[in-house]
Parts: structure tokens; C-alpha cells; sequence
């Protein structure tokens, strides 16, 4: 492989660097024991983002992770010559740990990072501007902004992403639920892509995992439907406002959600 | 008069049919031979992979994606196993990222040149299905060759691939290229100018960009309206940003635009291949990778372009050996969806013709 | 050899005599299981049968040409028509038993009363002996057929054609208003 | 030999009647062996265009891999669906074969008509008798009690009767030359002049497009579209009733090569080779052409069907008839 080929590569990373992230995922583990914030602590905490839940909204996180997070430090992106770490940077394997621990010490991060945090930043400022106090966390995930929207305001939050000016995330790139029975939540999570230039955005939204209701986001994404109905049939959820809420993998008489955690077949 | 109608008549086109590829079924009323309303109803192969794979280790989910879409079950390895990667920052070594690279492509080839020979037969001509075949065979082969199986491969590994190439593979896959766009060549003769073939396609289950987007299509679904969205470009992983090819896109968003997208896309596969076993160095196939794969907690998302459009992992870690949700994003799920809109209007044989463009693996939607 | 004609003492048997009397049975066998039965398609197909039967007559006489009109357009155009309408809208399956009521028996009488007359009409009637020779070679009949009715009666089969022209157009018609 | 199975105007006796079996079956195995082997034919013809071999088991060179086929489906259970109208599900595959091989008996194979009718009407009366065959068709589409069977009887019915007329229309011009409607005055009109196929070649067009359509054959073979309709009107039979209308399709296959051969090709006519080679060799081209579009065409759409025939096969079928008739005034005249 040519070093002008990497250039070619470094230039294409820059040139959509918005979409996809680097190694600058929080872990859980440093933020753990903080408050779940705000809307005003989210504003503040942008600039070092910060998983907003309490250690207990994720499972596990107690797990001492013995990777240090990556250095925060913003760098030249160029430097890298690998960018992410599924690229390969040259005939030099190292290891996950290893490469962590070097990216602290002599490599600057992922050149991900840096327009990952800005567009946390201005989405983020975008929604708060014109509906205050719906976003209850922002964070990275992996270099992708997510933030977690209160229940009431979900279908206008996604709307206002799919329409507004400047934002206009109008594809739904995936939707997924998870049961967090620990906390008693079940967590909805969307991703909505712009394209053509494939920056992505995730929002979620929690309910209550004995009655959990969300409002559908059908009537903004059509593309939800589905996706609906299997987060439906398999955890439960009911989406208000979905058209055409019915079972889809399972049969129509099957009892329970299936990928609930404390899911048993029924006899 | 007015009182002699038609019969309204409820038809279920599947569970076994022999033109809805696997165990889809669609219901649905007809006036006639005209599609008043259709439901497609799925399910019939759900295993509950997502369910499954938050008793496995990392590595043991890769078989359970062989099964997904088991047209291109390399593409699903990898879908996976770039995921984990990604989350956990590991590097690949070169020689296995060229191998997957060229094991995808190629698998992409046979995903698609399934696809024409299905969608022709569909269509009521015969010969292409034997003619396609013939090709898909060889590539089957040689995956047998690289990793002993020719559907379910299980090839990759979260660092690396199981297996390098036997000696001369390499040499083998080039030798195919051409064989290939023979293949292509004899297709475009036989069929693409056919009266009869352009009759039943063109103009038929017309969509534009923005229902596309809106209904969340993606792959070949998405690029037959004239949108270049493919994530090898727009959002490179691997090492595809060093490969010389093209985003080949349709124009009208008909079957027939997706028709010759499978071809035109074959083409640009042929050359990534070709350009990967030119580039492909020596060295180890696997990195150092953990034994026990733990991937840091926290939530991640990526995506690939596989075969018949973006093919994403979302999982949840919580810091253990095992996935605490794991959830894929089927490209067949979601553009199955537009399905019913399409249909609504159109008569029996266009639901054929409709359905079989939408390419969809039964495997992948019920997953 | 053994001649099945010597069974019937004196009758020729021909070909064409068993012809006829098995077509005879068919044709009536037909049209009363028409009448007998309870499902509409059923009955579309024994016409279809009465209208064979009637073209095996034609036939008989030594008129192929019409023998196989009737076949082509009556057996095969018209039955096919009357399944299409059957099978392309709502019919009821079952109907109520009909009792044998007056009407019946004023029907009965009808029907009787109407055999008679045409067996008194038959029987009274002074035909012309029959001869051996149809009136025209059989290979002939097409050409005599084509040349009466292009010269003779040019203008009843031209009229023929432009009122069959006018029904087409107005069925066209009449078709298209309901949508 | 005409003389001896001549039977209309021979008082019945014991012997003649035996001679009109005898003739019949004697038709009717040749029948049968020629359609065995067309379906060897097809398969092997098919199987080289798609690069396969074909049937190679049973027998030499899978020679009797017919037979083993026929005798599969002869010892198959006759399954009778429990809604399906029973008598007339009986029958159906019956009322489609008779006439199928009624057709047959104003075939020449040769000059003389040896088993075969020398009828004056010959071509009406197969256009006749063929028309019945829908009526089977139809019925066993609507007698299975199946949806798909239906369309697809629905769909038969729609196809043959518009592809019937031009396919009568396509004939008018050959009768119109030759003045007779009786085949053999055809053939001998041929060896007088020429080869209609030249003459009528507009005609020949039509006719074997029409033709193509009335066998339900590929690019026509909607009735059976497997891809939609599963098997069509005999999705849901099977054995000896699914045979039958195999059967009767196959000997309509043939009939019409028979016919295409003697209308626009001479028929038995011919130099140097004795008259049932050449009508033979002539019959194989017409079967080899049919089976040759099956391994090409896709299948065209049902709508797109009916409009061709009545849009376009149709007016040209006409517009040769017209151009036939002033030419054939324009000759006769000068």
C-alpha cells in the first residue's frame, strides 16, 4: 500500500468525517456514580461528553474496564494513519488494549472525535432551542451523538430532526428496543441518518417496563412501521399511534415478549 | 346492471409458493387479477437469533448470522464482526482485511447473480437460472476451498479470518473475473433487450427518492431511484476506500432499474475484487484478538452495505463476554415494507415482478 | 359376415343410422339433465353437450360447414361465455326446491300438448322420397354455401354483420359506463 | 387402403366396426409413443440449451425416461380435493383431451389418408374441436375449488379464445390461395406453386405467434404460469388426471406443427425422401422451434397478452387477408 493512497484515505475521512466516529467512546466506568443531569448540565457537559445515566442505567458498568479512556486531547486528524480501528495502519497489529493505551500516550485520537462532538453540540442546542427541557441525557456513543428524550416530546424531537432546516435527518436507519428490567425501563433507541452525507444522529426514549407506551413515530417515518411491530411483538411496547400494531414475527397468540430478560415460554 | 359485480376474492400467495423465495406469505384481495390490498405476513422462519445470541459469546454468534442471509452469509460475518471491532478498537491485520474484502465481494457476485437467475425465472424465463448457477457454483467452490462450506460459512473472526487461502486461491479468484462478465455479457444479450422482459419491467413498481428514504430502503432498493447511498462510500469501512469503483444508479426507481443495478453492481464488485487479490500482502490472517472478546460497555451501532442494502448491528455491552441485546438491522425487513404500496393497483403478475425486484432472503426478514 | 343389421329384421345399418340414434339420445339426455340440474355450471355444460349433439346432426345431413360452425361458436364460443359470466360473478349455489305446483302441470300440459301436434305435423306431411345424393357433392358444400350467400342474400348477410357490429359496440359501451 | 377403413356409408357389420377400432388405435398408440418421445425431445433439447444433459438414467441415454415418467404418474394416488366439485374435477382433464386427439383425424401424413378423414372442412373442423378444449380447461380450473386453479382456468379461457381469431385469420389467407379448405387440396395447391410460408409469410407470422399462444407455450404460458399460479388450472391434480391434460397440451403441440407443416410448408411434399419423412422431418422443425422458445422467453404479462392479440396480431392478420385477397383478384384477373 502506497503512502499516497493513505492520503487519498485521510482525505476521504476528513471529507465525511461527520458520520462515523473513533476510539473516543466514553466508558461508562469514569463517568459512573454521576447524577443523571439536567437539560442544563447536558448544555454544560458538551464539551466533554459524559454518559448522563446513573452507573446503574447500564448494566454492568461496574465492570473494571482496565482501558483507560482515550485522550480527550483534540489533535490533527491527519497524523493517524489508520483512522478507527477496524482500518489497519500498516503491517503493525496491536492489539485493542495496547493500541488504547499508545493512543494515550503518543497518538492523539480518532479524528472522528472532533466533528462527532460538535455535532453533539449543535444538534443538541438545536432541540433545546426550540423545545427546552425534552432532552434528559446527550451523550457520545462512540462517535455517535445520542440523546435521550423524554417520552412526551419523542415523535416531535424525531419530526423536528427529519424537517428543520440545517438538520434534516430524514432517514430512519435502524430502531431497536432493549429491556433493562434492573431499572425497570425499556429503552428505545432510533437512528437517524442525512443523506447523502451520512451523518448520523441516535435518540432514545425510555418507558416503563410494566406499562411501557411511546408514542409511534410511523407518522414521521414511515420506515418505523415494522421496526414498530417487532419491537412490539418481541418487548412489549406499545407505540400510540402506530397504524398497524399488530405481531409480526411471533404468532398472533403467542404470550409474552420474547426478548424481554425475564422472558420464560409460557406453558 | 349495477348490481352484477365482480368477486372480491382473498388469495394467500405463500407460505409455500414457489416465487415468494422462502416462507413469506401475502395476502391478498383480489378484484379479478387486480390487487385491491396486500399484506405481507412474516415470521414464518423467526429463530429469535437476537434472542440466541445474549447466551453467546461473541465469536459463537457468527454461525447464527450464516443463517440470516444465507445468500451472503459473509457479508452478515462481517456485519458482526466489523461491530465488535469497532467497539473495541482492534486491528485487523492487513491480509485478512483483503481476504474479506475479496470473500464479500465475492459473495456479493453470488448473492446477486442468484438474484437475476431467480428474478428471470419469476418471470417466466428458465435459461438464466441455468446459467447463473453455473457461476455462483464456482464461487461456492471456492469458499468451500478458503473455509470449508459453501453456504453457512462461518469464515470470520472478531480480529481477523479463521482460515488463509490455500495456495493458488488467490490466482483462482482472478481467473474467475472474466468468466464472470462472460456471463454478464451472455445475460445482457439474452435478456436485457428482450421486448417481452422490458414489458414486464419497466415502469413497474415505481418509487422516488423520497418514499425510499422515508420508508427507510436501503441497497439497490434505494440506489434505483437515483440516489447514491452506499456505505462502502459514504461511509467507508474496511479497506474499501482503497479500491477504484463506482456507485452504479438507477433512474426511474422501477424494477427494471433494480434489474440492471444487480448487473452494473456485479461489475464494480469485479473490479474491487480484482484490484483486492492485485493489493493483497502477506502475513498473518488473525490479529490479537482476546481470547474472551468484551467489548467496553456502552451502546454501538455500525453498518455495511451488504447485499441487499445496509446491513446494521446495534448491541448493547455491559462489559461481559456476551452481548447484553443484540439487534440487527435487515436490509430485506425494511424494504419489504414498501411492499404493500406497491402492490395496491397492480395486477397478479406484477406482484411477481414487484416482489422478486425487492430481493428479499426469508432468512434475513424473520431473522 | 355376420351383419348387425340382421337384428333390426330389414333395417340398413349404417354408420350414419347408429350415428343418428346415439346423437338422438345424447342431444335429449342433455336437455333434460339441463333441466335437472341444481348447479349453474352444470347446466352451462350440458348445453355445451345439446349444442355438440346438434352439430353431430349437422353433420349427418352432409353439412359439415355448418356442423362445425356450430361447434366453433355454440359449443366453444358460447358455453365458454356463459362459464366466464358464471365464474366471474356471485351466484347463489344452492336454490330452493321447487314444488310441483299448477304452474307445473299447465307446463306439463304445454310440453305435451306441443309434442303431439309436431308428431301429427310430421307424420301427415307428404315428404319427397329420399335420394341417395345429397343435393350437392360433399366436397362442394362450402363453395355452394359461400356463393348463396355472397350472391343471393349478399345484403340480409351484409345487415347480419352491421347489426352484430352495432351489439359488440354496444356491450363496449355499456361495459365502460360502470367504471 | 382408403377404402378399407371408409366406413360412413358402409352398412355396419361386425367387421367394420372392428376396422374403425383397429384404425383409431393404431392412431392413437402412434400418438402416444410420438408425444412420449416429444417429451423426451423437449427435455433434452432443453437441457443442452441450458447447458445440462438432460434425462440420462433410465435407459440408453435416458430413452425410456418417458415411460418411467408415464408409469410414475399412472401409479399415482388420484387425490380428488374434498371441496372441489367432484364430477365435474372428473371429467375436466377428459373434456380437454378428447378433442385434443379428435384433431388428429384430419391430419395427412401422407398423400393418402390412410387412417385419417379427407374432410372437405378440415381446418374449420380443427378449429372447431380445439375450442372444446378450453371448456375442460376451464372446468378443471373451476371444479378444483382453487383460487390459483381458477385464475389460471380464467386466464386459459381468456387467451385461447383471443388468440383463436387470429390464429382462424391467420389460416383465411392460405384458404384463400389454395380456395379449399380441405388440407390435402392445400398441399397439392403448394406443390403446384409454391410453399405458402413465402406468399403468406405475414400469415405465417401470425400464425405461429397464434399459435404459440393458443398451446399455451412460453412467452404464452400464463395458464401454468408456475411463478404465479403455482401450476395453474391443474394445480390440484394429479396421476392419471394430471397426465391427461399433459397429454392433450402435447398432442396440441403436435397437431399444430402438423398443421403449420401442411399449410405453410408443403406438408408431405417434397423431393427425393418418401412423403412421410419430409411431413415428419417438417413436424420436428415446427416442435424443435417451440421448445426452442421455451429455454428463451420470459413469460409476457396477461394484460400486455390480450392487448397484443386483440392490438396488433389481429389488424395484421387482417391486413394480410385484405393484401391476399387483392392480390390473389389482381392474378386472377391479369
Amino acid at each position: 500500500m502506497t503512502e499516497d493512497r493513505r492520503d487519498d484515505r485521510e482525505a476521504k475521512h476528513s471529507r465525511d468525517s461527520g458520520a462515523a466516529g473513533e476510539n473516543g467512546m466514553v466508558p461508562p466506568g469514569r463517568t459512573a456514580g454521576k447524577d443523571a443531569a439536567s437539560s442544563e448540565a447536558v448544555a454544560e457537559s458538551v464539551d466533554s461528553p459524559r454518559t448522563v445515566p446513573p452507573s446503574a442505567g447500564r448494566p454492568g458498568t461496574e465492570s473494571s474496564d482496565p482501558e483507560a479512556g482515550p485522550a480527550k486531547g483534540a489533535a490533527p486528524a491527519a497524523e493517524r494513519k489508520a483512522a478507527g480501528a477496524a482500518r489497519p495502519a500498516g503491517p503493525s497489529k496491536t492489539a485493542a488494549r495496547s493500541a488504547a493505551k499508545k493512543g494515550e500516550s503518543e497518538s492523539p485520537p480518532d479524528p472522528r472525535e472532533a466533528p462527532a462532538k460538535a455535532l453533539l453540540a449543535e444538534v443538541l442546542a438545536r432541540i433545546q432551542a426550540t423545545y427546552p427541557d425534552v432532552v434528559e441525557a446527550a451523550e457520545l456513543t462512540k462517535f455517535i451523538p445520542m440523546f435521550l428524550i423524554k417520552r412526551d416530546a419523542w415523535r416531535d424531537v424525531a419530526a423536528y430532526l427529519r424537517t428543520e432546516e440545517g438538520l434534516a435527518f430524514r432517514y430512519l436507519e435502524a430502531m431497536a428496543g432493549t429491556d433493562y428490567p434492573k431499572e425497570g425501563y425499556i429503552e428505545v433507541v432510533a437512528y437517524l441518518t442525512r443523506i447523502p452525507e451520512a451523518i448520523t444522529v441516535g435518540i432514545k426514549v425510555r418507558a416503563p417496563r410494566e406499562a411501557p407506551a411511546v408514542p409511534s413515530l410511523v407518522p414521521v417515518f414511515p420506515g418505523a412501521n415494522w421496526e414498530e411491530r417487532e419491537i412490539y411483538d418481541l418487548l412489549g411496547v406499545n407505540f400510540a399511534g402506530h397504524p398497524d400494531l399488530r405481531r409480526i414475527m411471533m404468532p398472533d397468540d403467542w404470550h409474552g415478549h420474547p426478548l424481554r430478560k425475564d422472558y420464560s415460554p409460557f406453558d | 346492471m349495477a348490481d352484477i359485480r365482480t368477486e372480491e376474492m382473498l388469495m394467500n400467495v405463500g407460505p409455500q409458493h414457489p416465487s415468494t423465495h422462502g416462507v413469506l406469505r401475502v395476502v391478498v384481495k383480489l378484484d379479478g387479477e387486480t390487487i385491491i390490498d396486500a399484506d405481507p405476513v412474516i415470521g414464518y422462519l423467526h429463530r429469535g437469533t437476537e434472542k440466541l445470541a445474549e447466551d453467546l459469546q461473541y465469536n459463537q454468534i457468527i454461525p447464527y448470522t450464516d443463517r440470516m442471509d444465507y445468500l451472503a452469509a459473509m457479508l452478515n460475518n462481517y456485519a458482526l464482526v466489523h461491530a465488535v471491532e469497532e467497539a473495541m478498537d482492534l486491528e485487523i491485520p492487513e491480509r485478512a482485511e483483503y481476504l474479506r474484502v475479496i470473500v464479500m465481494e465475492l459473495n456479493r457476485i453470488a448473492s446477486h447473480l442468484l438474484f437475476i437467475g431467480t428474478y428471470l425465472l419469476d418471470l417466466g424465463a428458465m435459461s438464466p437460472f441455468l446459467y447463473v448457477f453455473q457461476d455462483r457454483e464456482r464461487i461456492v467452490q471456492m469458499f468451500n476451498e478458503i473455509c470449508g462450506a459453501r453456504l453457512t460459512y462461518n469464515y470470520m473472526r472478531i480480529g481477523g479470518v479463521k482460515w488463509d487461502a490455500p495456495p493458488g486461491w488467490i490466482d483462482k479468484v482472478k481467473a474467475f473475473v472474466p468468466h464472470v462478465r462472460k456471463t454478464m455479457g451472455m445475460l445482457d444479450d439474452l435478456v436485457t433487450g428482450n421486448e417481452i422482459f422490458l414489458n414486464r419491467v419497466k415502469g413497474i413498481g415505481a418509487y422516488d427518492a423520497d418514499t425510499a428514504i422515508a420508508h427507510s430502503l436501503s441497497g439497490i432498493n434505494l440506489r434505483c431511484t437515483g440516489l447514491k447511498w452506499d456505505l462502502r462510500r459514504n461511509r467507508p469501512y474496511s479497506i474499501y476506500d482503497r479500491f477504484d469503483f463506482d456507485i452504479p444508479v438507477g433512474e426511474n426507481g422501477d424494477c427494471y432499474d433494480r434489474y440492471i443495478l444487480h448487473l452494473k453492481e456485479m461489475e464494480q464488485s469485479l473490479r474491487i475484487v480484482e484490484q483486492a487479490c492485485d493489493q493483497i500482502p502477506d502475513g498473518p490472517v488473525m490479529g490479537k484478538a482476546p481470547k474472551f472478546v468484551r467489548p467496553p460497555a456502552g451502546e454501538y451501532f455500525s453498518a455495511i452495505e451488504g447485499a441487499r442494502g445496509e446491513l446494521g448491528v446495534y448491541f448493547v455491552s455491559d462489559g461481559k463476554d456476551k452481548p447484553y441485546r443484540l439487534k440487527f438491522r435487515r436490509p430485506s425487513f425494511l424494504n419489504l415494507q414498501l411492499l404493500p404500496s406497491l402492490l395496491k393497483g397492480q395486477n397478479m403478475a406484477n406482484l411477481i415482478a414487484i416482489l422478486g425486484a425487492v430481493d428479499i432472503v426469508l432468512g434475513e426478514v424473520d431473522c | 359376415m355376420n351383419a348387425v343389421s340382421s337384428w333390426f329384421g330389414g333395417f340398413i345399418w349404417t354408420g350414419q343410422t347408429v350415428a343418428f340414434f346415439l346423437l338422438a339420445v345424447l342431444v335429449v339426455l342433455a336437455a333434460v339433465t339441463l333441466l335437472q340440474f341444481r348447479k349453474v355450471m352444470h347446466m352451462a355444460l350440458s348445453i355445451g353437450l345439446v349444442f355438440l349433439g346438434m352439430a353431430g346432426m349437422y353433420v349427418l345431413l352432409g353439412a359439415d360447414f355448418l356442423a362445425f360452425a356450430q361447434i366453433l361458436i355454440y359449443a366453444g364460443a358460447i358455453t365458454i361465455l356463459m362459464l366466464f359470466a358464471i365464474m366471474l360473478t356471485r351466484h347463489d349455489e344452492v336454490e330452493e326446491e321447487e314444488r310441483a305446483g299448477f304452474r307445473q302441470w299447465i307446463a306439463g300440459l304445454g310440453a305435451a300438448a306441443l309434442g303431439a301436434v309436431m308428431l301429427w305435423a310430421i307424420r301427415t306431411t307428404a315428404w319427397p322420397p329420399a335420394s341417395a345424393q345429397p343435393p350437392w357433392p360433399a366436397q362442394k358444400s362450402v363453395n355452394a354455401l359461400a356463393e348463396t350467400l355472397f350472391t343471393g342474400y349478399v345484403v340480409p348477410f351484409e345487415l347480419v354483420s352491421v347489426l352484430l357490429t352495432v351489439a359488440l359496440v354496444g356491450a363496449v359501451i355499456l361495459a365502460r359506463k360502470e367504471e | 387402403m382408403i377404402a378399407f377403413f371408409s366406413w360412413v356409408h358402409q352398412a355396419l357389420t361386425w367387421g367394420t366396426v372392428l376396422k374403425m377400432v383397429a384404425g383409431a388405435l393404431i392412431v392413437l398408440f402412434f400418438l402416444l409413443g410420438a408425444v412420449t418421445y416429444m417429451l423426451y425431445f423437449e427435455r433434452k433439447v432443453i437441457g443442452w440449451m441450458q447447458l445440462r444433459i438432460g434425462p440420462n438414467r433410465v435407459g440408453p441415454l435416458g430413452l425410456f425416461q418417458s415411460f418411467a415418467d408415464i408409469l410414475k404418474l399412472l401409479a399415482k394416488e388420484d387425490i380428488v380435493p374434498a371441496e372441489a366439485d367432484k364430477p365435474l374435477f372428473l371429467i375436466a382433464p377428459i373434456v380437454a383431451f378428447i378433442p385434443s386427439f379428435a384433431v388428429m383425424a384430419v391430419i395427412p401424413w401422407t398423400a393418402s389418408h390412410v387412417f385419417t378423414a379427407d374432410i372437405a372442412v378440415a381446418l374449420l373442423y380443427y378449429l372447431a374441436l380445439s375450442s372444446i378444449t378450453i371448456v375442460g380447461i376451464m372446468l378443471g380450473g373451476w371444479a378444483s375449488n382453487n383460487k390459483y386453479s381458477l385464475i389460471g382456468g380464467m386466464r386459459s379461457a381468456a387467451q385461447m379464445i383471443s388468440y383463436e381469431i387470429p390464429l382462424g385469420m391467420s389460416l383465411l389467407g392460405v384458404i384463400l390461395l389454395a380456395g379449399s379448405l380441405n388440407i390435402v387440396d392445400i398441399v397439392e395447391a403448394q406443390r403446384r406453386f409454391m410453399w405458402f410460408v413465402v406468399p403468406q409469410f405475414l400469415g405465417f407470422c401470425v400464425f405461429i405467434v397464434a399459435a404459440t399462444a393458443e398451446l399455451n407455450r412460453t412467452p404464452f404460458d400464463l395458464p401454468e404460469a408456475e411463478s404465479e399460479l403455482v401450476a395453474g388450472y391443474h394445480t390440484e391434480y394429479s396421476g392419471f388426471r394430471f397426465a391427461f391434460y399433459m397429454l392433450a397440451e402435447y398432442l396440441y403441440v403436435f397437431a399444430i406443427s402438423c398443421l403449420g407443416a401442411t399449410l405453410f410448408f408443403g406438408g408431405w411434399s417434397g423431393p427425393l425422401l418418401p412423403g412421410w419423412l419430409w411431413f415428419a422431418i417438417k413436424v420436428t422443425a415446427f416442435i424443435f422451434f417451440f421448445f426452442w422458445l421455451r429455454a428463451t422467453m420470459p413469460r409476457i404479462r396477461v394484460d400486455q397478452l390480450m392487448s397484443f392479440s386483440w392490438k396488433f396480431l389481429l389488424p395484421l392478420a387482417l391486413v394480410n387477408i385484405v393484401l391476399t385477397s387483392i392480390i390473389k383478384y389482381w392474378v386472377n384477373a391479369g
